[in-house]
């Protein structure tokens, strides 16, 4: 049963941004597509006194893109448009990719990019992919605004770098640098279902189209939060990417993971799988790369 | 020859085969007749779980075929 | 051409329209004036002694009308197996004591469902927690607390089955394999959850609308735990969201319901919300395994001997059927000279385990199709001619059991020798197993002590032709309202739009036990099929006297035309007729009555279908996730009825079956179900339903309606075992533990290549 | 404190009060008495309360009804034009796509909104489409095969 709560529903920025002054101090809880949120008010889990719903303030939801600036996603994007896009084809496909395999096309439909980032599971969709191409979000408050580096955002389950008062307003992601490939995928057993293990990985190759000139591999559900492998980076950067030197990453990767054993897979499991998910996750981004 | 539940007076035409009635029908009466022989019907049970061929019906059938059998 | 005019047809289902247009009523749409909403409170642990039960701030609470506890009911324990009292052991509003997390304890009707779960938070419960056991190889020992009393080693059935001499046969096999297995939970996951909205009048007479597999059932059982006659309780089943063998037995929502009405003497309905779907209501039997099997060397399989312990839970239900089924059906479908099987029912402090599709038969076929391959890969046989050398063929009898007669097991057999040579050299990684099943059609043993017949039905013509078939048969998207206006449309040789079916709602309709076991097509369509041919007989002889016909003639109805059988053009309007002989039986409508009990057809089923299906898996080595590739069945249900209907139940037993082999699970922790919600148990969606292929058999069941048998449960046995027989061909692992998951693949992966090393 | 909702269900414009955590599908079901939609989960995850909302598939149970101010609904129920069933009614009927029924108004609407945005979609397109709808009886080939022969255009919409 949801819990009775007062609603508010500004319709600009600047509305919701002075309620949540307001209310900063209150129980309050913000909501936007609500595809996550309205499950645990169901259960209870959250019952808030106060509810800003965000969802219609149409000034968030937008896609922008261009050569100097890089792409850049209002927060209230959902992620049917972010996958149908077709600004993703100048170098994000990634993100559409991504996209397409979050939960469902309903939940696409209504469910924000920028709420799923806010709701802070560590096995969603868009913050590993984020994270790899190096995205930061643009947060504002009612007196200031501030970027956070996406790889920063997460702080523990389902606990975000947010703080009372501020509100993720844009994604923004950096044009990706000529010879990078992005790559992302999760395993799971049901096809649509969130991630048992999720990996994206980005590899720059340097102008010999061989040479690692840097990676990012981050890992989802793998660890109390999106956790970006940095020793396993370390294998690869600098050096000419082989199969060999993936699954050496791979396994330093499985190393840096820090999984939780429940009902989906245990933690060993888990650990295996980020083995094999790097190493051919890397290989998928090294052909594209190779490509780009 | 038939053999005659001591407790329900039901025919079998084995004293296994009612050795297997008299355990699988396990209400009070049935094993009140067994306890009365000395028997734990908890022991015949794990007799029965613990292992193939049937140890526990054995086990009582070898009372039955003494005590139950009628000459037709 | 057929020789049937609408069997065998394609046509849209009788109740297709309501539900496209979402016209369809089903109990979770109902509302009625003045009605109230109800909620259960239930237990948290998993065994405790009820102290005490304070309602009075819930009752105090605006909105709240009534609150219920055991102390309002008889005292009554309640069992669908009513011939055995001991085996009937379920309160449901229990008074002094809970067995599982989920057991009720009280219910509330307010004027909402808000108020009425606010209500419940309300409530004071006193319990007295006790030790409590959750594994039944741990509660069938000694030190296992007991969780019903004087039930020994809380072991409260158990079940032989014999034939010819086991050991014995031992003594002649050339090769014995023993082996372990365990059979998981799995949750049938309806649709619509239990509902029920019950309504007591002033006169002491119920009408309780609810989503059932039986409303004959529920009608005698809620009467009985009310303490008021049958006659004064109707049953009426509107649509049902899906049943699976969850929906026979009266369940909390149903009881709860009708005994506040009963207090309240106002309309209550009750809702299970999707966790209680998942924690309180009841699900399949989990199963372990032991099993000895001996051949010859040439494949013929002398003797098999069989241990089960089964997790109850935390009472008996349905529970007693799965033991004894599991047991026949791990016989099948092959001719063992020699067998024996002992199966044992533990209760434990879980969620009461029963009836579900497949019934004991999907955890028998799962083993026993596992073994048989690997039997074969010992002797060095291919997995299908050992399936062949030893399978079922027409009128087999089992030895003190069963008469078989239609079977067309080799047929199928031959059919998917040929699926899987087309399917040709696989590409790495991917195997294809097989795996053959029999199931029944309905059962014949009367645990429900019914006086009865088992299915009945009642035909009505009324003056412009168009016929009203009452039966007390179940829709519960099965098929069986447009199955049954089929029989009655051939058996009459009308139109199936002359049709109109008014089923399971026992204030109208003749009883039947409803839609379980695979029984209605061949039960109730006898009923309905003899019901036709009664009126259809009263029929033929006005037209016969009006037309003057010699008496040496047969005549007969076919597409509404009343006609000689030798020269079908002299005849007449089956629609004319019917105006006559209504004004000749002096007004009175035409009535054919039809009953169908089975006789003489040993204990267990009058018929039995048969079946042969082939999975094809993709196996990643690297991570054990495997996908499903194929999965291609031969099925043989006699003369096949309503074609769209079989493929129905066919491809959805696939999504049911493949989900038990591969995913479905119910994990616990304490007796606590750590799932109980649709995103957290894995089901089969549409990306992941692999491809199916159907290769029907003809056959011909003599003792079924125009020959047709079972199409419903037996579908939902072979899958688990094929699977796992696929898995075994693409990677070498042999998993004996439901569900085969990619974890579970992959460890046994790791330790081949451990053992390999 | 109730709240005005004002928004189009079928083509008919409501305007009611609700409390603001009244779920969009509590307002179709139980508000307006549209029970075609229905509700199987409580946790976001069966697809039976799909419904259309300004023109894209939802799940009508995720959405509070106040955020569907303004907008334009549509359920099963708008599916038809009086008697005439809509091509994808036709195309289920004919397929045997639906067993136990209660599924299949979340089925029709979400496959309304894949054709809205794709007239002629692949095989793979449809499984996506319906990947959020659990169908527990039909084992969802059949409704596939339905949607296959929309896409093929089979069913027309009569004009």
């Amino acid at each position: 049963m949801i819990k009775d709560f007062e609603y508010l529903a500004p319709k600009t920025l600047k509305d919701a941004l002075t309620l949540l002054d307001k209310y900063k101090d209150e129980d309050h809880k913000v909501i936007a597509g609500g595809q996550s949120l309205l499950v645990l008010m169901r259960q209870g889990l959250v019952a808030p006194q106060y509810l800003i719903d965000i969802k219609g303030i149409s000034e968030l939801s937008y896609i922008k893109s261009d050569a100097k600036e890089g792409l850049k996603i209002g927060a209230l994007t959902t992620h049917r448009a972010v996958e149908k896009s077709p600004v993703m084809k100048n170098g994000y496909s990634v993100l559409s990719e991504m996209e397409k395999r979050l939960a469902s096309v309903q939940t696409r439909n209504w469910g924000t990019i920028g709420g799923n980032i806010c709701h802070g599971d560590p096995a969603g969709d868009p913050a590993p992919v984020l994270i790899a191409l190096n995205a930061t979000l643009k947060v504002a408050g009612l007196k200031a605004e501030r970027t956070v580096p996406a790889e920063d955002f997460t702080l523990d389950y389902f606990e975000t770098a947010l703080e009372p008062g501020e509100l993720l307003v844009e994604i923004q992601v950096p044009s990706p640098r000529p010879r990078t490939g992005t790559a992302y995928s999760k395993f799971n057993i049901i096809e649509s279902d969130m991630a048992t293990v999720s990996a994206a990985v980005s590899v720059t190759l340097k102008s010999d189209n061989k040479t690692c000139d840097d990676v990012r591999i981050v890992l989802g559900a793998a660890a109390p939060t999106p956790r970006r492998a940095k020793k396993a980076e370390a294998v690869l950067r600098g050096k000419e990417v082989t199969d060999s030197l993936l699954k050496e990453a791979g396994n330093v990767a499985s190393t840096e993971a820090e999984p939780l054993s429940d009902i989906a897979a245990s933690a060993e499991y888990r650990q295996e799988l980020v083995k094999v998910m790097v190493a051919r996750i890397g290989r998928e981004a090294l052909a594209r790369a190779k490509k780009a | 020859m038939s053999y005659h539940c001591p407790a329900c007076n039901k025919v079998s035409h084995s004293s296994l085969d009612l050795a297997r009635h008299m355990i699988g029908r396990g209400d009070k009466v049935h094993r009140d007749w067994i306890y009365s022989k000395g028997f734990k019907y908890s022991e015949l049970l794990r007799l029965q779980i613990q292992s193939f061929g049937g140890e526990g019906f054995k086990a009582l059938s070898d009372v039955l075929e003494a005590e139950t059998k009628v000459e037709d | 051409m057929s020789k049937y005019s609408v069997i065998g047809t394609r046509v849209h289902r009788v109740d297709g329209v309501e539900k496209v247009t979402g016209t369809a009523k089903y109990t979770f749409d109902m509302v009625l004036p003045n009605m109230l909403y109800g909620k259960i409170l239930r237990s948290p642990h998993p065994h405790a002694k009820i102290l005490s039960i304070d309602t009075s701030k819930a009752e105090k609470l605006i909105g709240v009308k009534a609150v219920v506890t055991g102390k309002d009911t008889i005292g009554k324990k309640q069992g669908i197996w009513r011939r055995f009292p001991e085996l009937c052991d379920e309160e449901i509003l229990c008074r002094e004591k809970v067995r599982y997390i989920g057991d009720a304890v009280a219910a509330v009707a307010a004027i909402d469902e808000d108020t009425a779960e606010e209500a419940l938070d309300l409530i004071e419960v006193d319990y007295e927690p006790l030790p409590a056991v959750f594994n039944p190889m741990e509660a069938i020992t000694e030190e296992a607390p007991q969780i019903h009393e004087g039930v020994e080693l809380n072991i409260n059935i158990n079940r032989h089955l014999e034939w010819g001499n086991v050991d014995d046969a031992w003594k002649d096999c050339d090769h014995i394999i023993e082996e372990q297995y365990v059979c998981s939970s799995q949750a049938h996951v309806c649709m619509e959850t239990h509902d029920a909205l019950a309504s007591f009048d002033h006169n002491g007479k119920l009408t309780i609308w609810t989503s059932t597999q039986a409303a004959y059932y529920i009608q005698v059982l809620a009467a009985d735990m009310l303490g008021i006659r049958e006659g004064d309780v109707r049953c009426i089943n509107p649509y049902t969201g899906g049943g699976f063998g969850s929906k026979f037995e009266l369940d909390s929502a149903q009881f709860c319901a009708a005994l506040l009405s009963q207090k309240i003497r106002r309309p209550v309905k009750i809702v299970l919300n999707r966790e209680e779907e998942f924690t309180a209501t009841k699900r399949r039997t989990p199963m372990y395994y032991f099993v000895k099997l001996g051949a010859k060397k040439d494949g013929t399989m002398l003797a098999k001997e069989v241990r089960v312990i089964t997790e109850g839970g935390a009472y008996t239900a349905m529970g007693a059927t799965a033991l004894y089924l599991t047991g026949f059906f791990s016989s099948f479908p092959y001719k063992y000279p020699n067998y024996r099987y002992d199966g044992y029912r533990a209760y434990t402090n879980t969620a009461p385990t029963s009836a579900m599709r497949g019934f004991g038969a999907p955890q028998s076929t799962f083993v026993g199709e596992s073994m048989i391959d690997n039997l074969a890969e010992d002797l060095g046989i291919d997995p299908i001619e050992i399936r062949r050398k030893n399978g079922m063929t027409p009128n087999y009898v089992v030895p003190g059991q069963a008469w078989i007669q239609s079977c067309g097991l080799h047929e199928c057999l031959d059919a998917i020798e040929k699926h899987v040579k087309e399917r040709g050299k696989l590409p790495p990684n991917r195997g294809i197993g097989v795996s053959a099943y029999g199931f029944m059609s309905g059962g014949i043993f009367n645990w429900f002590d019914t006086p009865y017949a088992f299915s009945s039905a009642i035909v009505r013509i009324n003056i412009d032709g168009k016929v009203d078939l009452f039966t007390g048969a179940n829709e519960i998207g099965q098929g069986s309202n447009t199955t049954l206006s089929m029989i009655c449309a051939e058996a009459l040789g009308v139109k199936l739009d002359d049709i109109r079916i008014h089923s399971a709602d026992t204030g109208i309709c003749p009883p039947d036990l409803g839609a379980w076991g695979s029984r209605e097509t061949l039960m109730n369509g006898n009923a309905v099929k003899r019901a036709a041919e009664d009126a259809k007989n009263q029929l033929i002889e006005f037209a016969a006297a009006k037309m003057g016909i010699n008496i040496v003639y047969d005549m007969d109805i076919k597409d509404g035309w009343i006609h000689l059988v030798d020269r079908p053009e002299r005849g007449v309007s089956y629609y004319d007729i019917v105006k006559d002989a209504i004004r000749g039986k002096d007004g009175e409508a035409i009535i054919g009555r039809g009953h169908y009990t089975p006789h003489r057809k040993g204990m267990i089923s009058p018929a039995y279908s048969f079946g042969v299906q082939a999975a094809e898996v993709e196996v990643d080595p690297e991570t054990g996730r495997y996908k499903l590739v194929n999965v291609t069945t031969a099925h043989e249900s006699g003369t096949v009825i309503n074609p769209v209907g079989i493929e129905g139940q066919l491809e959805g037993a696939i999504m049911m079956a493949g989900g038990y082999g591969f995913c479905e699970d119910q994990p616990m922790d304490e007796g606590k179900i750590l799932n109980p919600s649709i995103a957290d148990y894995k089901l089969i969606r549409a990306l992941d339903m692999p491809e199916t292929e159907i290769l029907e058999i003809d056959t011909y069941e003599p003792e079924g309606p125009f020959g047709a048998k079972e199409a419903g449960e037996g579908l939902t046995n072979p899958t688990a075992g094929a699977i796992g027989n696929a898995v075994y061909k693409a990677a070498g692992v042999r998993i004996r533990h439901l569900p085969i998951t990619p974890e579970k693949v992959f460890r046994a992966l790791e330790a081949k290549k451990k053992q390999e090393k | 404190m109730k709240h005005e909702l004002k928004f189009t269900l079928n083509g008919q414009p409501y305007e009611i009060y609700i409390k603001p955590k009244t779920l969009l599908v509590e307002v179709l079901r139980d508000e307006l008495g549209f029970t075609g939609t229905k509700r199987g989960c409580s946790s976001s995850s069966c697809g039976a309360c799909t419904v259309m909302l300004n023109g894209a598939s939802v799940k009508s149970c995720s959405i509070l009804a106040l955020q569907a101010n303004g907008a334009e609904v549509v359920t099963v129920e708008g599916l038809a034009k009086g008697a005439e069933l809509h091509p994808l009614q036709k195309a289920f009927l004919d397929h045997g796509a639906f067993q136990c029924g209660f599924c299949t108004a979340g089925m029709l609407m979400s496959a309304r909104g894949l054709f809205e945005e794709n007239a002629t979609p692949d095989v793979m397109t449809i499984k996506e489409a319906i990947d959020g709808n659990i169908c527990r009886c039909t084992g969802y080939n059949s409704i596939v095969r339905a949607l296959t022969a929309v896409s093929k255009g089979e069913y027309k919409e009569e004009s």
